[in-house]
């Protein structure tokens, strides 16, 4: 394999919480959103992060988007440390990272008509003229999916599903290099969510897009991602291939969360599960041991001291955890 | 709490200090001095430069602000050149009425307001409401003096029910004050209360289609219960503020109302140091008034808190 | 984990018949919930899936005539409750009812408590009023309701706000709230589809518990057919206001028989089978309620409409089968292809 | 080839959209009430000022002392003033300085309170400053303010202007400065800042835009008040000098003669309620207007 | 209602009861009660119920004794000795002796305007307990006049609280006068009470002098700015009297059976001309301006009510036979618009702005400005009014750039060289022929010399239009009909004023 386009290395990002004097009595203590992540991301590839709420997935896409700084580690693209720059040059980088949110509601502007939405970037990148850009955006509507006549709608004039295309248009229409799902459909409902895992599939392929595709559904990620990540508490506790990870999850955490899935094509026995206990912990404690030593069924002394490193369990198959083989 | 109340606290020092500069500036650059009021119709103006030396007035600007500023920290607000007293006693005798005042009209304007709001919002859409919130607007639209002079016309002089103006002071029984009081008030809280019950009702209106109030009616509760132990007191911010604010802009903009039904209190005080450039008057009064703002708005902060436990007041 | 309790099916706890729910709104009257009919037994737990917007909670909701209050919603039909009609009831009756005999969970937890009183204040309530308890009583009964919901701390979270608990705990407490009179049937209408898996699967888990237990039906509302299939003796599909399709779970799962059923089925993606391929797409999006198709409500986005299709609404026919009942002119063309859709093949 | 149908096509979807466009605007206009009535009424009033000297039958100015005080006659349709001049000239011509003060004021202190309001929710040091000044100016008794600002100015309809400018702004301002700080939040803005926009950009093209409904509502609020409040500084004394007319004015020196000639308040109380009215009448329609979640065809 | 309401009838039947107190609303809150710094009337109208002076005038503006028992003249008319009475005694209890006269009026020799302008280098002097000497540089006929006079009231007060007193005035308020002071409610009331302690004088009563018997033991001054409200509370009787009726309630109130209407000429309305600078420094521009003008209209506008004003040229007391003197009559109320702008386009007027100062704060000055406005307009020029708070326009009236013309109403004064119209610090008329016709007036042996000089002075004003007469208007009191005993004098007298119940 190629050299990776994008190379995380041991991203760290916390968040301050303040006390009662506000940001002049500085924080009182951190949420540890981002615990030293690291992982590549290669040219047409789509890398997956799964991971229940608040794991850090989001934290992560908008860490390397240099959307709340970082708090340690690398992001090398393409050889630079998108870290390292200031804002300004990082205006420069803009173009080739893109982002898709998760709320098709919240993010596109309800007073822009979807034109002027999709043309700005090209404004503000100076691209073209009127005439260039219309055409553009003509262009762009037509391969998200979109009619012509929806240049003068307001996004409220839509549907979901159809804002989730306006939003994508939007992310691709400066020819990003790598764009970074962040929860694109879990928003909509299944029958519009195939579409939308549709029309990204085909558009990477036909643009050679590079992804990150976050989100909490298992089987979304599976159809649509090489690699994927499984994220707890802000860290990856593991990491491999699709096929391999969907087929012999190694680490406690991703079994648990596998059979929690209500898979309708598994059939309608509950098989024998493993129900995690309680709910994911606070985040602000900078955990000694294995962050999912508190939910483990497995947990042992070990796990509350010593916190695992990632380690290729199997080719291309990493897991953190003392146990897993 | 307490750290919250020493933060706001501390947050008034830029205020007041804006505050104190606008005023000062402001009267410092009106034409006029107090010594020719003081001495009236037939002075010399040699007559009132001497007495505005004599009273410090011809000193520059600069020196005078902080002249004035360090006796205030000392405690001091000065004296009153035409009243001959100290500007915190005179304050202290116009203060009363006025707070008087405010809280009737508050009164007067809360209980019109919130019963009428959330009756309305719970008829939204029937002939009551709409007839509610034209009234409403009516009331907005008039001004207040129009509505003072109209009471006035007709529930002293046409009827004679009630005394045309004045101001006895609550010693003298509250029976007589509330006498005295009641047509001020109710020209200065029927303004509000059309505001209030207009908000009453929308913040009503936001709360009743919220998810909680459906899961109150299905627990069976009756529908007033729903209305006013669920609803009510989740609409309650918004119409607090608004009463808080309002209530601040009582106090303070009761100036109309005050000249026309001639009662004592601040905004009379204000205005006739106004014309009288009584100088320290005007600084220490408004000083008062701005802190009486933030005392106010500050309460209506912490009640927040008693209200609403998601308002957590140390945090942003 | 089925409650596999048919043995009451003569006396239906709630029997929903043609009921009809629509809207005055400023651009007509709009029918949200067309023509529906179904049943609850006593013990069952019936569920019923379907797209945003196909009228699922308006149903639901119309059980407990929870709209009037704040819509211009005009019913037609009959809610029976065991032998009376809930849409005929005088509001005291009614508010005897509520909370009592039925009791609702709604989607959101968060904002369906009253965030200004704590837990045990909103429980309690519903206590003193149904039972006519006394405060003291009310509060012991709420902390041991809240324990049977596998709250940890139960007295403290009684004392709690509910911004002060998670998700997963807050719709404990809506649970604890709903079973607190010991209702005879319990309306979820998507219960877990604010939470993450993992804790989906506890509530999920619970409510079976709880159904086992206490032999409380339970009407279960969600848009996610793998929820519906885990839980439901029985599933309902909705179609704009309409049940296109209505069968056992087991049924549903092997051999679906509308064409929007299958639709759904297929755009899933699955855990199995190879990866990657284009996923089966329904064409087409749900028609406003304001150009509803005339015909059969499906014809616009269906592979199989013809020109029947397009004029002459179909009946909910019965299959033959199982208590299997499909909404379509088609159905039978459909069982011979026999694509078997569960998901097995292709 | 596809291409060029597409080219030649896109000119003519584009101005028959943009037709279509129109249409709506305009049928979601013309069906909204309010907003109808209120731009009625307003514009009849605009039309008034504008065109006192036409429509005034008679100079608002001359005085006939003789004939103080007359009762509404076909000669003087409304009356006479304590001067003798003709009430409804006077409350024609009035209509220019109160409509003036109106939209002046509410103008000048929306784009200020605009300028203020965006920036401080966009750059932290600036909020400081500006919301402690705003905070002082609030603080301050705004009729109190009027006046001693009028005091310092001298009376005249600039100096109201002033004065109410002064005084409308900072509310404006903090209205703006919340509802723009909830909008600088959204993902929406994000997405602009994430394409490599500046914050000129950001804040005059993105967030603007989204705060312009509060703005709206609070301009035509202050439009009311200006006018009431020009109205209540004439009655102090501090508003518009005479002989010009204005509303205020109007009202003021009908107090002194209530009791003889009820009828010289009841014309301008008229018109000052009237506008007042149309205002929030305009309020409410434009929030309708802008709401997108209202009546979308 | 009516103006000469007689309440001896009254008394007779019953004897009837009476309320301890009366409520008297005032137009506005006095500066001071200090009488030598101010000549504002209401101050007069209350502290003349706390002090007393030397000499005070009757009904007939004639000095009359009050805390002197008589006077003499030296020959040369330049000493002037009064024997005091004795046994007077202060508020405080203190005896009032020559120490307490000599300081007091030296003071106010000293800080009166009108002490230092008319009697400018006097001084008091002590000869033994109960006399003292008043000495003049010069000597004129109007000392003893200008010692009554109430306007700057040379009030009696105690040595030690002369003394004490500061530019701004003296810190209290000690008599000896029918009333002591009692309380002072900034903005809202002054109290008086009856000090019991008051000494008599057994004559009677007429206007100032004479008999004060203190017959309603507490009077109180509320200040009700508003007009409205005041006319309301004397109809309802809130307030027993209401000083300065508005005169558009004039008509109104005469109709009302329980209210008493008084009515009084009270002072002239006159506008004053810029003479030093702008455009009006052009006598025949000064004389087309006074062409222009209308004076029924402008006084019309001004008092509302035909009653309540006389048109005539002269400047003084129009009842008070020794001055009222009508020269310059032909150059009074011409309402010639013809004439006006022949002599404006011969003294090459060409539309520069004229500019009429007023203050709103007085609204028969402010009215009277507008319509003079009108008829300047009428009259082809153009005139703009500058109208400033009060303190704003006593400050510009000074400055001779920013103003052009301006109107104000004067009360009377008893003798000319007292009136505004002649004070060269007033509206800038410093010309040296007011010196000389004043000091012939002033050295005049009789009447009627003395009366020649003036009129040939108000001649000499309009035919240098130096400022015009406009009107003499009435000052309008009300009481309600239950009041009697009350005098309306040139200020109202509330010593013996009786309220039954
Ligand atoms: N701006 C912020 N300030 C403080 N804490 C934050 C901030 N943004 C995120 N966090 C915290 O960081 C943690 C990770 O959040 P993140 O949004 O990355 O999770 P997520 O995996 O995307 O969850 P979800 O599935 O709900 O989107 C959470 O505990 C969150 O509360
Ligand atoms: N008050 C109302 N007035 C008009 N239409 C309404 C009203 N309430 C609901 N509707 C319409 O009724 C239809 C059904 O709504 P409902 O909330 O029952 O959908 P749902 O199936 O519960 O969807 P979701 O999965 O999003 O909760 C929707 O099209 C909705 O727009
Ligand atoms: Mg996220
Ligand atoms: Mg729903």
């Amino acid at each position: 394999m190629s050299e990776p386009i994008l190379q995380v290395k041991s991203l760290q990002k916390k968040f301050p919480i303040y006390g009662s004097m506000g940001r002049l009595g500085g924080a009182v203590a951190y949420v540890h959103a981002v615990n030293d992540v690291s992982f590549n991301l290669y040219e047409g590839q789509t890398y997956g992060l799964v991971g229940e709420s608040g794991s850090g997935k989001t934290t992560v896409g908008r860490t390397i988007l240099g959307l709340n700084g970082s708090d340690g580690g690398k992001v090398l693209y393409q050889g630079t440390n998108l870290m390292a720059l200031d804002s300004k040059e990082f205006r420069l980088y803009r173009r080739d990272l893109q982002l898709v949110f998760q709320d098709p509601f919240s993010s596109l502007n309800p007073r822009k008509r979807v034109g002027s939405l999709l043309e700005e970037p090209l404004i503000i990148h100076k691209i073209g003229d009127v005439k260039e850009r219309q055409e553009k955006v003509f262009a762009i509507l037509e391969t998200v999916g979109l009619q012509p006549e929806h240049y003068f709608r307001f996004p409220h004039e839509f549907s979901g599903g159809q804002r989730q295309r306006i939003g994508l248009a939007r992310a691709l229409i400066m020819n990003p290099k790598i764009v970074i799902c962040d929860e694109p459909v879990s928003a909509l409902d299944v029958s519009i969510q195939a579409q939308i895992l549709n029309l990204l599939k085909r558009i990477q392929r036909e643009l050679k897009l590079t992804m990150i595709f976050i989100t909490h559904d298992i089987s979304v990620v599976r159809h649509i991602s090489n690699r994927i990540g499984v994220m707890y508490l802000g860290h990856i506790v593991e990491d491999a291939l699709t096929d391999d990870l969907i087929a012999t999850p190694r680490h406690p955490y991703t079994k648990a969360l596998f059979s929690a899935i209500p898979d309708f094509s598994k059939g309608s026995n509950m098989k024998q599960r493993t129900i995690l206990k309680g709910e994911i912990p606070s985040n602000t404690m900078k955990i000694s041991g294995c962050p999912f030593s508190l939910r483990c069924p497995l947990a042992t002394e070990r796990c509350n001291v010593e916190q695992p490193l990632m380690r290729e369990i199997a080719p291309q198959h990493f897991t953190a955890c003392h146990f897993a083989e | 709490m307490i750290v919250y109340i020493s933060k706001r606290l501390l947050s008034l020092i830029p205020v007041l200090f804006v505050v104190s500069i606008v005023i000062f500036l402001i009267v410092h650059i009106t034409p006029g001095s107090p010594a020719a009021t003081l001495l009236g119709m037939e002075a010399t103006p040699e007559e009132i430069e001497i007495l505005n030396d004599q009273m410090g007035f011809n000193r520059p600007i600069h020196i005078q602000y902080f002249s004035w500023v360090s006796n205030v920290l000392k405690g001091d607000l000065g004296d009153s050149i035409f009243m001959k007293q100290p500007v915190s006693v005179a304050i202290k005798e116009h203060f009363p009425p006025t707070l008087s005042l405010a809280i009737l009209a508050q009164i007067i304007a809360v209980f019109i307001a919130i019963p009428f709001g959330i009756l309305a919002a719970h008829k939204r859409g029937t002939v009551f409401d709409s007839t509610l919130m034209i009234l409403a607007l009516l009331g907005m639209a008039i001004p207040g003096f129009l509505l003072g002079l109209f009471l006035m016309l007709i529930f002293s002089v046409q009827l004679g029910w009630l005394p045309v103006a004045g101001y006895r002071s609550l010693d003298m029984g509250i029976w007589t004050h509330l006498r005295y009081m009641i047509l001020p008030a109710l020209s200065l809280g029927m303004v509000q209360a059309a505001l209030i019950t207009r908000m009453t009702r929308s913040s009503m209106l936001d709360v009743l289609y919220n998810n909680f109030i459906k899961t109150a009616r299905a627990k069976g509760l009756k529908e007033q219960i729903v209305l006013l132990k669920h609803a009510l007191k989740n609409a309650g911010l918004p119409i607090l503020t608004v009463l808080g604010q309002s209530f601040g802009t009582l106090v303070t903009g009761a100036v109309v109302v005050e000249s026309l039904f001639n009662i004592p209190g601040m905004g009379q005080l204000v205005l006739n140091s106004i014309t009288r450039r009584d100088i320290a008057v005007i600084q220490g009064v408004v000083l008062f008034i701005t802190l009486i703002y933030v005392a106010v708005n500050l309460i209506v902060d912490l009640m927040y808190g008693l209200i609403d436990p998601r308002v957590r007041l140390d945090r942003k | 984990m089925k409650s596999n309790m048919k043995q009451n099916e003569k006396t239906p706890l709630l029997n929903v018949k043609n009921l009809k729910v629509q809207f005055e709104t400023d651009r007509g009257r709009v029918t949200a919930v067309d023509n529906v009919s179904f049943s609850v037994n006593p013990g069952e737990i019936v569920g019923i899936v379907g797209e945003s917007g196909c009228g699922k909670s308006v149903m639901s909701q119309t059980i407990l005539r929870l709209l009037e209050h704040t819509d211009p919603v005009i019913y037609d039909g009959q809610v029976m409750f065991r032998d009376i009609d809930i849409l005929k009831m005088n509001l005291k009756d009614l508010h005897t009812l509520r909370g009592n005999d039925i009791a609702v969970i709604f989607q959101d937890p968060l904002t369906s408590l009253n965030p200004v009183y704590t837990v045990a204040n909103q429980i309690e309530e519903v206590l003193i009023l149904h039972k006519s308890m006394k405060k003291k009583q009310a509060l012991s009964r709420t902390i041991e309701l809240l324990e049977l919901t596998g709250i940890p701390d139960p007295a403290r979270c009684a004392n709690q706000y509910p911004h002060e608990l998670s998700g997963g705990m807050q719709q404990r407490v809506m649970i604890a709230m709903a079973l607190a009179c010991e209702p005879k049937l319990l309306i979820a209408d998507e219960p877990t589809t604010a939470l993450d898996v993992t804790i989906q699967a506890q509530i999920l888990e619970l409510i079976v518990d709880l159904n086992k237990k206490l032999g409380m039906a339970v009407l279960f509302i969600s848009h996610d057919l793998g929820v519906v299939t885990k839980i439901c003796d029985s599933v309902r599909v909705m179609y704009l206001g309409q049940i296109v399709e209505e069968t056992s779970t087991e049924v549903l799962f092997t051999q679906p028989l509308h064409p929007y059923t299958i639709g759904l089925i297929r755009s899933i993606p699955r855990m199995e089978g190879e990866r990657g391929k284009e996923l089966y797409v329904i064409k087409g999006t749900v028609p406003s309620l304001f150009n509803v198709p005339e015909g059969c409500h499906f014809c616009t986005r269906c592979e199989w409409a013809d020109q029947k299709c397009f004029t002459q609404e179909p009946p909910l026919t019965e299959t033959g089968f199982d208590d299997h009942r499909v909404k379509c002119w088609h159905f039978r063309e459909i069982a011979c292809l026999d694509k078997g859709v569960g998901g097995r093949n292709e | 080839m596809q291409n060029v149908n597409q080219k030649e096509s896109t000119k003519d979807i584009r101005s028959r959209l943009l037709k279509e466009q129109r249409q709506l605007m305009w049928l979601k206009l013309r069906t909204n009430r309010s907003l109808m009535i209120g731009i009625v009424i307003l514009t009849l009033m605009v039309l008034i000022a504008i065109f006192a000297p036409v429509l005034a039958p008679s100079d608002p100015y001359a005085m006939k002392v003789t004939e103080r005080l007359t009762l509404p006659s076909p000669e003087h349709f409304l009356g006479t003033d304590g001067f003798g001049r003709d009430l409804l000239s006077r409350v024609m011509y009035g209509a220019r300085v109160s409509m003036t003060v109106g939209l002046a004021v509410s103008a000048l202190s929306s784009i200020f309170g605009l300028a203020i309001g965006l920036y401080a929710s966009y750059f932290k040091p600036l909020d400081h400053i500006f919301m402690r000044i705003c905070d002082g100016l609030i603080a301050i008794p705004g009729i109190l303010l009027a006046i001693a600002l009028m005091a310092a100015l001298g009376a005249s309809i600039w100096n109201v202007v002033i004065a109410l400018t002064v005084v409308f702004t900072p509310s404006i301002a903090r209205v703006v400065r919340s509802s723009a700080i909830v909008v600088r939040e959204q993902a929406y803005i994000e997405a602009v800042y994430i394409q490599g926009a500046g914050h000129l950009r950001i804040l005059w093209l993105n967030i603007a835009p989204n705060v312009l409904s509060p703005l709206l509502i609070q301009a035509t609020f202050v439009f009311a008040s200006a006018i009431l409040s020009e109205a209540a500084l004439s009655f102090l004394g501090a508003g518009i000098p005479a002989p010009e007319p204005s509303w205020g004015n109007i009202l003021q020196e009908s107090k002194l003669v209530i009791h003889k000639a009820w009828w010289v308040a009841v014309m301008p109380g008229i018109m000052l309620i009237l506008s007042v009215l149309s205002l929030n009448l305009l309020g409410d329609g434009l929030r309708d207007f802008f709401d997108p979640h209202t009546k979308k065809r | 209602g009516g103006k000469d309401e007689s309440s001896s009838t009254m008394d007779v039947a019953a004897a009837p009861t009476y309320k301890d107190t009366l409520n008297i609303a005032i137009t506005a809150q006095p500066p001071t009660l200090d009488g030598a710094l101010t000549s504002s009337e209401v101050s007069l109208t209350i502290s003349g119920n706390l002090f007393e002076q030397l000499y005070t005038m009757n009904m007939d503006y004639e000095p009359t004794p009050e805390l002197a028992e008589s006077y003499t003249v030296s020959d040369d008319g330049l000493v002037y000795t009064f024997n005091l009475r004795q046994g007077v005694k202060f508020h405080n209890g203190k005896l009032m002796t020559a120490d307490d006269v000599v300081s007091s009026m030296n003071r106010w020799l000293e800080v009166s305007s009108r002490g230092k302008s008319l009697l400018g280098g006097s001084v008091f002097e002590k000869v033994d307990d109960f006399t003292v000497t008043m000495t003049v540089p010069e000597p004129t006929s109007d000392v003893l006049t200008i010692i009554s006079t109430r306007t700057f009231f040379p009030v009696i007060m105690p040595k030690e609280v002369i003394e004490a007193a500061t530019p701004e005035g003296v810190q209290e308020y000690i008599g000896t006068g029918p009333y002591k002071f009692q309380e002072w409610k900034q903005d809202q009331y002054i109290h008086l009470v009856k000090y019991d302690d008051y000494t008599m004088i057994d004559s009677k009563p007429s206007a100032y002098s004479g008999r004060k018997e203190a017959a309603t033991p507490n009077l109180y001054f509320y200040v009700v700015s508003d007009h409205s409200t005041r006319i309301a509370g004397v109809k309802t009787g809130e307030y027993d009297v209401c000083e300065s009726v508005p005169l558009e309630n004039y008509e109104d109130l005469m109709n009302d059976q329980n209210v008493t209407l008084y009515s009084q000429p009270s002072g002239s309305m006159n506008a004053f001309l810029n003479i030093k600078e702008g455009v009006l420094s052009d006598v025949k521009m000064r004389q087309a301006i006074l062409a222009a003008l209308n004076m029924d209209e402008i006084m019309l506008a001004s008092f509302s009510d035909k009653e309540l004003f006389t048109l005539a040229p002269g400047y003084m007391n129009v009842n008070q036979p020794q001055w009222a003197v009508n020269s310059g009559a032909e150059y009074y109320n011409q309402k010639n618009p013809d004439k006006a702008k022949k002599l404006a386009s011969e003294a090459g007027y060409t539309g520069e702005t004229i500019k009429l100062l007023t203050t709103p704060d007085y609204q028969e000055m402010y009215t009277a400005t507008l319509v003079v406005q009108e008829q300047l307009r009428q009259a082809g020029f153009t005139a703009e009014v500058l109208s400033l708070d009060f303190p704003s326009f006593m400050k510009a009236r000074v400055d001779f750039s920013q103003w052009d013309l301006f109107i104000t109403s004067n009360g009377y004064q008893i003798i000319p060289p007292m009136h505004l119209v002649l004070n060269p610090t007033w509206a800038g008329f410093d010309v040296p022929e007011v010196a000389t016709a004043v000091a012939a007036m002033r050295g005049a042996a009789d009447n009627e010399t003395a009366r020649k000089a003036w009129s040939d002075l108000q001649q000499f004003m309009y035919e240098f239009g130096s400022s015009t007469a406009i009107g003499h208007y009435n000052d309008a009191m009300a009481t309600s009909s239950n009041v009697s005993n009350f005098v309306f004098f040139d200020l109202p007298i509330y010593w013996n004023a009786v309220v039954s119940e």
